[in-house]
């Protein structure tokens, strides 16, 4: 039963756009001692998200993901470049200004016993967006977030609940109501089922896809399960250390990583074998991940890739299209304009540390 | 059982338990008494484990899984906390010694990682300091060997230049390397069995597959035994040789891996197998679910824990299944046990195509009533 | 349209616990219910409060006395018999006048007499109700306007956090006693002109306001800090993202969420407050006689310490008592509302 | 580092300047205080009355006056005494000093250790009886004024019982520690021992709060399974990540007693230290004296922030970091 | 004078004139008193006899140890104007003349002390002549000339004694001084001969009282090396039996025997019996009393505590003495502020204040007597008349409240708001209770404010705080009728905006006023009609009221158990130096 690319199939127009997108946070040393330094979260990232898709962003803890996801709503001030929506630029709008943007862009947070307030009732949470944006009189917006709460699977009978005691699935069926108040056009989800049991986790993304077939939704889905990124999305953006590092359409990226990079996350993830299959070969990165403050020179990645060159050290590979639809930042991309395996990933993978 | 040959030679005590396992839980109970009454944590778990085994014990939060464990161990602090059942260890039962006497056989004879690698460890003292401590807690040594050892300890865990790494604190130290001085302190006596909970959660993935990578290394050349706990499946499936699957504070399958991987037998793992998203498989449209959220230990139904959210739920399941099914490979659920691989294709696809059943709120799966399922009799 | 699923109940045992909805206030309110030191506690605390209210009838209906006019030639009754109120000595050089002691009669100088040949009993009463006032009205104007203040500046932030924070920083490094001498010095010679409000040197509003202002940076230090980490909250960043303005996420998100510390703050700082009272009265700056506070009668009691110690000793055990049982309420209130909540060490 | 030092060096002196000027604009606003009346004597003639108030630059504008003190104070640091004349501020606030870090020190050695004990008792005998005593017995110094319990250790010691059980008392005051540190001990035992009553009690709540908070933390939880013995894991881990805290606030309270707050004791008990010399002079409305005092004072709650900062480093290596 | 704290000169007292100080301030009361019979039972108690006695070897030595609550701040004696330091300056400096230094009423009379003889008085009472002694040296080894005498005189002014208005303008050339002390010259007022060993004072107008202001230590005679300013805490070199050794306002005063001394005259300086005398400061009154009970202190200089007293004279009382003082305890009325601008106002408080219950605040019948007038009791001029008391009588008997009512009632200022000013000590503090109290009681709304000892005095003399009455007190310094009424009643000590305007009533009164310039011009002639004219003042003024005088005191010594020959001088109390301490 595989879902239907929209995508692939029926480009919309971009909606969302970031260019160049840079955010940088200045670091105060520990008390004591050292002066300023600069986290660079995001930087010169670019992307668009087309009507009607879901983007999915992927990268491991600290590779600016998040923060990305809050430049797009503006929830955080930019460094430079641009974020526009519809076409327009909302980088530098005001508050007031971007009020009515905000009911277009929202956000569905990650943990959702820190995302919704715990002293006020669900209902009162709910109402707020349209209290703010005008939605109508106290019997109209009672009776919208009734509707809401059935919408997100939720009882209308829980108005006057308080979100201790929700579960947390039920909690995060509050935060997506609260981002649906006002028919957004483009929601953008950070992590929204990473704090959820298993079983909890299918059940709030199957209410992801089925909204966004009702509503006709757009979303950036950022996760670090390549799973549920690759359930929800129909394009995949990898990030790592605040820039991408591959861009392409979800099935071809699974099957044949662009990156080194992806191939390695691909390849940790551990998965349930359906059949007694011999253990996989594979990669393991050796290393953590950088600290964002401390940036490699050249290539990021070149610190623990198994294919650096000395080449990486030098230059920043810039982010290409390697084969139709697909955008690699590697001076060695793993897959050839015809969408074949590269030559030296085979001999490389083959060497690699297959334990 | 895989791996038996590299079992080191160990000193078995005369208990009951068989020649081969190290350790053998029988009908652990953990209680704990609250405002609203008695609540189990863990009710009448068993399992048993031979030297040099691995075995995952699989559940969503609540599940008693971690309480289980600490139990064993002593650890549970709570004045409220009850702890029954036997827990033979060497033929000597945990349960029934005193903390005194307790003492001495943990970190010794059976070492414990928990969860988070950022607070495992206490800030002001260094990663070498700590090590050093866990050796000196059990060995008469003297702090320089206890130091060398604690550089020796990183090294092997894949500590990059250990000799200088083994004077940071640990927030010098990133989460995987974190995570490595751990597991470094955890085997730095030799434990024969080697508790982990959770050791991988926080963990980024690529991070994760070198902790795992290096826990099967670790394995084999320590021989020792390995309890690990975890909610993800495919973690288990990575390193497991037996597999548990808890649900409500019992066992609900237990098992070779093999079986209970590739055929399970309870509702609740093939919803833990179906309903995680898989990287590496083909896209479904959508996920099959298990309805319904974790039970709570404070209000588990009276007859099968799992039936409020079980779509094959029946009358039988007003009472309580018992593991059977054996010799191996046990489940506890009164669905017929020929018919299961059947049964479970039945509920994916209702899973799947079935809209919103409606809110649960007490206690009320509705059951798929398409097939209602002949029920066994009894285990 | 639907979600595939549907949700059970969380925790399961509220639902049969519990008919309406129990918000986090009336949660907390049930816990502080059930910790019977601080119920305990409280009811001390309430029956010296009542006990001080009653003041006016003890002074009329019981004690027949008046404890604000000095009655100095008075006699009163001892077992039956009329003696002087102030007894001058009579033997040796005949030196000194000495007070009645405790007659432990309800009706005739329970207590004793003070200086003045006043009923010591119905001034601990009357001086009660000042203590507590002082103590509860400045504790209740530190914790309104160190709220008002931290949260704005942990909100808010950059210049005014900076003046702000600056000025927390001048008045916690202004020695508390220091700051509240030297102002008392002036206010109480001056009295204090604001605009048209004009507060006599004898107000109650001076030593209530000196306090006051002395102890906002040590709430509102923390709260800053509280709403500083507040504001990186996602909820909060929630209402960012509706669009919401500030003074919305203020009222909505922040100030329900710094309550629970301001009330933790709140009986704790009322006993801080009526200790510093009676500190700035014993160094003869807070309530003005003949009006009293358990602070001003130990003062005069210091006069007697060495005749009539009980004087002295009876305010200051109501002091001790009402402090502990308010810090035990405090830790109550502390447990069931903000367990992290540390009163001290706000730096 | 230098940036660092620098910030904090600002905000001192600015917060010393606002002081200053506070007390400044206090002491002049207030009726009666003019000094040169009471320097030129009851009854002075005008004539003299205006020579000494030019003399004292009494007749000057506000802002040159205080300029003027504030050079004496700290460019010239000859500013005397209005009220002892010729008393020069500087050195008897060096004088006083040795007194009150004498009484602050001692008390504090006591108060921590018993607060430190207590605590820790506390919190290892959770559940017992011991617990709440402890815990009461802390809240009931707190809630003492502590000049009252000076007064009545004082009835105690020095009259009521002075002739049987307290007959070695020997009289208020201060003895040198140079000069006899058996009777320097002597003279502080009861000081000590008041002052100490007050903050031994909230340390102990504090510590035996921090280290329960400690007990819950993951790594006594690793610390209990490496096998190690209860005590090691109160003391070693517990207690010592709970000292960080601890200490810190220990700063702030030694810093703020040095610097003044032990005022009430040092009065009660005749001890001539900071404390007593800023009671004095503001009993006096002596101006350069008072002033000199909240400027010491000020400086020591100031300095007091900044040592908690390196105390928090030397403590908690997080803070410490590369 | 006055025993308080701190006192710098505010405080403190005294002044005026010739002899003794007077002071008040509010400062603590100091009690006074012996006059009940026997009160004292130590050696030397009070009144005293006033033969010389002789010097007793046997008790020489040892070291008598003082205690205050705090120092009394300069040690200069030109400057300083406290009871606490004159008191010491008795056994250390010298003038060219001396109050005699012996118990009772003899200490009154003026002795040449540096000076050989009494004064040659010409010019019609405008030229002093004094020879010096010789052989005199100060503690510093220098010997004593007429150059010292003369640049003392100018250091008066040079360093603005506080004195130097007020007893030394007479002096030629002190006008010039007073206005521009740097430039002070006054070799026309004072003159001296090195060869004849002479010093001549020349003054503008002939002063009867100028041997008594030669007699106070503002007028000692120091080196002319002494600084020209305050010498604050360093001491100057002494004449007397003792120098002052060390000085540390927050610690203690040492006094150690002067290597240079020989007595000259046992009446103006004799030699003392400690070899050290200290005096510590810091401890609580309270602190201090138990300190001598405990026999670690010898004396107290501040009064005793209320809840002492009765200690004191019981378990103690052989340590215990008690003289009266000459000074009064009043309550000052502005005569210029409602409601006291009505006289039926201030009269009314005069016959509603009860003396008694102020007396029992002080410390009862043995240390405080009511009074009627102005002038104390056997104080010269003193006539013993009482305007306001119940039922007539020339002595108070009791207050008559109704009446006071009524007149408050007729003056129509019922109901006025009063604010009481008192220091805020406890006895002060206490009375001023009292005050209010009966304020209320006959129809006012008062309030009380009680306000520093440090700045009570020159507040309540301020026109500008707008003091409607303030409790306030006077000591003699000199037993001279003017002392107390033209001090502080003459429209000349009044000054509208001034700190110092000892008139705190702000009393002017044309013919009261000419009644007492009438008194003061009788002095050269015959001081006892000048007396009979001062007890009319007294009369005069206490029709209008303007004050409503309370109480006399008396003074407590209390000293440890070891002390031996207390002596008490009318004129400077106890005298230090003359104690044994063995």
């Amino acid at each position: 039963m595989r879902r239907p690319e929209r995508a692939d199939s029926d480009p919309g127009e971009v909606l969302l756009e970031a260019r160049d997108l840079t955010k940088h946070f200045p670091v105060r040393g520990h008390s004591l001692v050292g002066g300023r330094q600069v986290l660079r979260a995001v930087e010169g990232l670019s992307l668009a998200v087309r009507a009607g898709e879901t983007l999915g962003v992927v990268g491991e803890s600290g590779c600016g993901k998040s923060t990305l996801g809050r430049c797009l709503v503006r929830l955080t001030d930019v460094t430079s470049g641009t974020v526009s929506f519809h076409g327009r630029d909302i980088t530098r709008l005001s508050r007031r200004q971007l009020r009515p943007v905000r009911r277009d862009l929202q956000l569905v947070f990650q943990d959702p016993y820190a995302s919704l307030n715990p002293r006020r009732r669900v209902g009162d949470i709910l109402s707020e967006p349209m209290q703010i944006h005008g939605y109508g009189d106290r019997r109209a917006i009672a009776r919208h977030v009734q509707e809401l709460l059935e919408v997100v699977g939720l009882n209308a009978s829980h108005v006057d609940r308080f979100p201790h005691e929700f579960s947390g699935g039920q909690r995060q069926r509050v935060g997506i109501a609260r981002a649906l108040a006002m028919n957004p056009k483009v929601i953008v989800a950070d992590e929204p089922v990473s704090a959820l049991d298993v079983s909890i986790q299918a059940q709030v993304l199957n209410l992801f896809l089925d909204l966004q077939d009702e509503f006709a939704l757009t979303y950036v889905f950022i996760a670090h399960d390549l799973g549920v990124v690759r359930h929800v999305s129909s394009r995949i953006v990898v990030m790592y250390l605040g820039e991408v590092v591959e861009t392409a359409v979800t099935d071809p990226l699974y099957d044949r990583p662009g990156h080194p990079y992806t191939e390695a996350l691909l390849q940790s993830a551990p998965d349930v074998e359906d059949e007694e299959v011999a253990p996989r070969e594979r990669i393991l990165l050796t290393g953590d991940v950088p600290n964002p403050v401390d940036k490699p020179s050249g290539c990021p990645f070149r610190t623990r890739c198994p294919y650096a060159q000395e080449l990486c050290a030098r230059e920043h590979p810039p982010l290409r299209e390697v084969a139709p639809g697909r955008h690699v930042a590697c001076h060695f991309p793993l897959v050839t304009p015809t969408g074949d395996v590269a030559q030296h990933a085979l001999s490389a993978g083959g060497s690699g540390s297959a334990r | 059982m895989p791996e038996s040959s590299l079992v080191r030679e160990t000193v078995r005590g005369a208990g009951a338990a068989g020649p081969e396992s190290l350790l053998d839980v029988r009908d652990l109970t953990v209680s704990f008494r609250t405002r609203q009454g008695v609540v189990r944590a863990v009710d009448g778990l068993s399992f048993s484990l031979a030297p040099g085994e691995v075995l995952g014990i699989v559940g969503e939060s609540g599940s008693g899984k971690s309480v289980s464990v600490m139990s064993l161990l002593g650890l549970i602090r709570d004045p409220n906390a009850r702890v029954e059942g036997q827990a033979l260890f060497r033929g000597r039962d945990l349960v029934a010694m005193r903390d005194k006497d307790l003492r001495p056989l943990r970190g010794r004879e059976i070492a414990m990682i928990f969860q988070d690698p950022m607070t495992a460890m206490t800030p002001v003292y260094t990663v070498g300091w700590q090590i050093a401590e866990q050796i000196r807690a059990h060995d008469d040594v003297s702090k320089r060997v206890a130091h060398e050892r604690a550089v020796e300890l990183l090294d092997e865990v894949g500590i990059p230049d250990p000799r200088r790494r083994v004077g940071d604190f640990p927030h010098e130290f990133s989460g995987g390397m974190r995570q490595r001085a751990v597991i470094a302190m955890a085997l730095a006596n030799n434990p024969s069995l080697l508790i982990a909970d959770e050791p991988t959660t926080a963990l980024d993935v690529t991070t994760q597959a070198q902790i795992l990578d290096l826990m099967r290394r670790l394995r084999v050349e320590h021989g020792s035994s390995i309890i690990l706990i975890t909610h993800d499946m495919g973690v288990v499936s990575d390193i497991a040789d037996q597999v548990l699957v808890m649900y409500a504070g019992r066992a609900a399958e237990q098992g070779p891996k093999k079986d209970v991987f590739h055929r399970p037998r309870h509702p609740y793992t093939w919803g833990l197998l179906d309903s995680v998203p898989r990287p590496r498989a083909e896209r479904v449209r959508r996920l099959p679910t298990i309805p319904g959220s974790p039970a709570s230990p404070l209000d588990v139904a009276p007859g099968c824990p799992f039936a409020p959210r079980c779509r094959m739920r029946h009358e039988r399941c007003d009472e309580r299944p018992e593991l059977a099914g054996g010799p191996a490979h046990v489940d506890a659920c009164w669905l017929p046990r020929d018919r299961r691989q059947e049964l479970r294709r039945e509920v994916v696809e209702a899973a799947v195509a079935e809209g919103d059943p409606g809110d649960l709120t007490e206690h009320g799966a509705p059951l798929d009533a398409s097939t209602p399922p002949a029920p066994e009799q009894g285990p | 349209m639907t979600s595939d699923t549907s949700i059970a109940v969380p925790a399961g045992s509220s639902a049969r616990r519990r008919r309406s909805s129990a918000g986090p206030w009336r949660t907390a309110l049930v816990t502080l219910r059930r910790d019977r030191v601080a119920m305990i506690s409280l009811g001390i605390f309430l029956l010296v409060v009542l006990a001080c209210l009653l003041a006016p009838v003890y002074e009329h209906s019981v004690a027949h006395t008046d404890a604000f006019t000095s009655n100095i030639s008075g006699t009163t009754i001892v077992h039956g018999k009329p003696s002087p109120v102030l007894a001058p000595s009579s033997t040796g050089l005949g030196l000194g006048v000495t007070p009645i002691g405790p007659t432990w009669d309800l009706h005739h100088y329970f207590l004793g007499a003070d200086g003045q040949g006043r009923d010591v009993m119905a001034r601990l009463l009357f001086g009660g109700r000042n203590s507590l006032l002082i103590g509860g009205v400045s504790a209740l104007i530190a914790c309104g306007v160190a709220t008002v203040l931290g949260v704005a500046a942990g909100y808010f932030g950059g210049v005014l956090d900076a003046v702000l924070s600056r000025l927390f920083d001048v008045v916690w490094a202004f020695p508390v006693y220091l700051l509240a001498i030297s102002l008392s010095v002036v206010l109480l010679t001056s009295g204090l002109t604001v605009g048209p409000v004009h507060i006599e040197g004898d107000s109650l509003w001076l030593p209530i306001l000196i306090i006051a202002v002395i102890y906002v940076p040590y709430v509102a230090r923390p709260l800053r800090g509280q709403v500083l980490s507040l504001r990186g909250r996602e909820f909060i960043q929630a209402g960012v993202g509706n669009g919401a303005s500030d003074l919305r996420i203020l009222r909505k998100d922040v100030l329900p969420n710094v309550m629970p510390t301001v009330l933790v703050f709140l009986p704790l700082m009322t006993a801080l407050n009526m200790l510093t009272e009676s500190a700035l009265s014993f160094l003869s700056i807070g309530v003005q006689p003949p009006n009293a506070s358990w602070g001003t009668i130990i003062n005069d009691g210091l006069g007697l310490l060495y005749t009539r110690p009980m004087v002295t000793v009876a305010p200051g055990l109501m002091i001790a008592v009402t402090a502990v049982t308010l810090n035990l309420l405090g830790d109550g209130v502390r447990s069931a509302l903000d367990p992290k909540a540390r009163l001290r060490g706000a730096a | 580092m230098a940036m660092f030092i620098g910030r904090r060096a600002a905000a001192a002196v600015f917060v010393l300047f606002t002081i200053s000027v506070l007390v400044f604009l206090i002491f002049f606003a207030t009726p009666g205080v003019d000094p040169a009346a009471r320097i030129a004597g009851r009854n002075a003639d005008p004539a003299t009355l205006m020579q000494v108030r030019h003399e004292f630059g009494l007749d000057r504008p506000i802002p040159i006056r205080y300029g003027l003190m504030m050079e004496h104070l700290f460019v010239q640091r000859d500013l005397t005494s209005f009220v002892n004349r010729g008393a020069l501020v500087i050195p008897q606030i060096l004088q006083a000093v040795p007194v009150t870090l004498s009484l602050v020190a001692g008390a504090a050695v006591i108060w921590m250790v018993l607060g430190l004990l207590m605590g820790t008792a506390a919190a290892a005998r959770r559940g017992t009886a011991l617990d709440p005593l402890m815990m009461l017995l802390g809240v009931v110094g707190v809630s003492i004024p502590v000049y009252w319990l000076g007064e009545v250790v004082n009835l105690l010691t020095q009259s009521r019982w002075h002739s049987g059980l307290f007959s070695w008392v020997p009289p208020l005051g201060y003895v040198g520690l140079s000069q006899s540190p058996g009777q320097w001990a002597l003279h502080l035992l009861f000081p000590w021992l008041t002052l100490a009553a007050l903050y031994a009690g909230i340390y102990a709540r504090i510590v035996r709060g921090e280290i329960l908070e400690a007990l819950n933390e993951d790594y006594v939880r690793t610390a209990r399974a490496k096998g190690l013995t209860e005590r090691r894991i109160l003391i070693r881990h517990a207690l010592r990540c709970s000292l960080i805290p601890v200490v810190s606030l220990f700063g702030l309270d030694f810093g703020a007693l040095v610097g003044g707050s032990a005022l009430l004791t040092e009065v009660v008990f005749g001890l001539p230290g900071v404390g007593k010399l800023t009671f004095d002079s503001l009993q006096n409305l002596d101006l350069p004296v008072i002033m000199g005092c909240v400027m010491y004072a000020a400086f020591f709650v100031v300095l007091a922030n900044a040592v908690v900062d390196v105390l928090y480093a030397a403590l908690d290596p997080r803070v410490r970091r590369a | 004078m006055q025993p308080r704290r701190t006192s710098l000169a505010l405080a403190g007292t005294a002044l005026v004139v010739l002899a003794a100080a007077a002071c008040s301030g509010g400062s603590t009361p100091k009690a006074s008193g012996g006059s009940s019979p026997g009160a004292s039972g130590s050696s030397g108690s009070s009144g005293g006899t006033s033969a010389p006695a002789t010097y007793q070897t046997q008790h020489r030595g040892g070291t008598l140890h003082l205690v205050a609550k705090s120092a009394g701040g300069t040690l200069d004696p030109m400057v300083n104007y406290t009871l606490q330091y004159w008191q010491l300056y008795q056994a250390t400096y010298d003038g060219l003349l001396a109050f005699t230094k012996r118990a009772g009423q003899a200490s009154f009379t003026v002795v040449p002390d540096l000076a050989q003889s009494m004064p040659k008085v010409t010019d019609g009472g405008r030229t002093y002549t004094f020879t010096l002694r010789k052989g005199i040296r100060f503690s510093n080894g220098a010997p004593l000339t007429t150059d010292d005498v003369v640049a003392s005189f100018k250091r008066i002014f040079t360093v603005s004694s506080p004195t130097a208005g007020t007893f030394y303008n007479g002096i030629v050339g002190a006008g010039a001084c007073l206005k521009k002390p740097a430039t002070c010259d006054l070799s026309q007022g004072v003159v001296g001969d090195r060869n004849a060993g002479t010093v001549t004072i020349h003054l503008t107008n002939p002063d009867p009282e100028l041997p008594y202001k030669l007699a106070v230590p503002h007028a000692s005679i120091l080196p002319k090396s002494a600084p020209p300013k305050d010498a604050g805490t360093t001491p100057i070199p002494t004449t007397g039996p003792y120098k002052f050794a060390s000085y540390d306002p927050n610690r203690a005063l040492k006094l150690v025997r002067n290597p240079y001394f020989k007595q000259w005259s046992s009446d103006a300086q004799p030699e003392g019996y400690p070899d050290e005398i200290d005096e510590t400061f810091g401890l609580t009154v309270e602190s201090e009393v138990t300190a001598v009970e405990n026999g670690q202190a010898d004396w107290v200089f501040d009064p005793p505590p209320t809840d002492r007293l009765n200690e004191i004279g019981t378990k103690y009382a052989a340590q215990a003495h008690v003289n009266p003082l000459t000074a009064v305890w009043y309550l000052a009325m502005n005569t210029n502020l409602a409601p006291f601008d009505n006289l039926k106002a201030r009269q009314a408080v005069n016959w509603a204040v009860d003396r008694n219950s102020v007396v029992r605040q002080y410390g009862g019948q043995n240390l405080a007597a009511p009074v009627c007038t102005m002038l104390p009791p056997g104080f010269p001029g003193h006539v013993d008349t009482c305007d306001y008391t119940k039922g007539g009588g020339s002595t108070w008997t009791a207050p008559d409240v109704a009446k006071a009512r009524q007149l408050v009632q007729q003056s129509g200022t019922a109901g006025a708001k009063i604010g009481v000013v008192v220091t805020d000590d406890e006895v002060n503090k206490s009375i001023g209770e009292y005050v209010q109290s009966m304020l209320n009681s006959i129809g006012y709304r008062a309030t009380l404010k009680p306000i520093s000892g440090n700045i009570q005095f020159t507040y309540i003399q301020n026109t500008k705080n707008k003091v409607q009455i303030s409790l306030t007190s006077w000591y003699q310094d000199y037993p001279a009728a003017s002392d107390f009424l033209d001090v502080l009643l003459s429209c000349a000590s009044f000054h509208p905006g001034s700190d110092s305007s000892i008139n705190i009533s702000g009393f002017c009164d044309r013919s009261v006023n000419a009644q007492m310039e009438q008194a003061l011009r009788t002095e050269r002639t015959s001081m006892s009609q000048a007396n009979a004219l001062w007890g009319k003042v007294d009369q005069a003024v206490m029709k209008q009221a303007p004050v409503a005088p309370l109480i006399t005191p008396k003074l407590i010594d209390f000293t440890s158990k070891r002390v031996g020959n207390y002596q008490f001088s009318k004129q400077f109390y106890m005298l230090v130096s003359q104690l044994w301490v063995k």
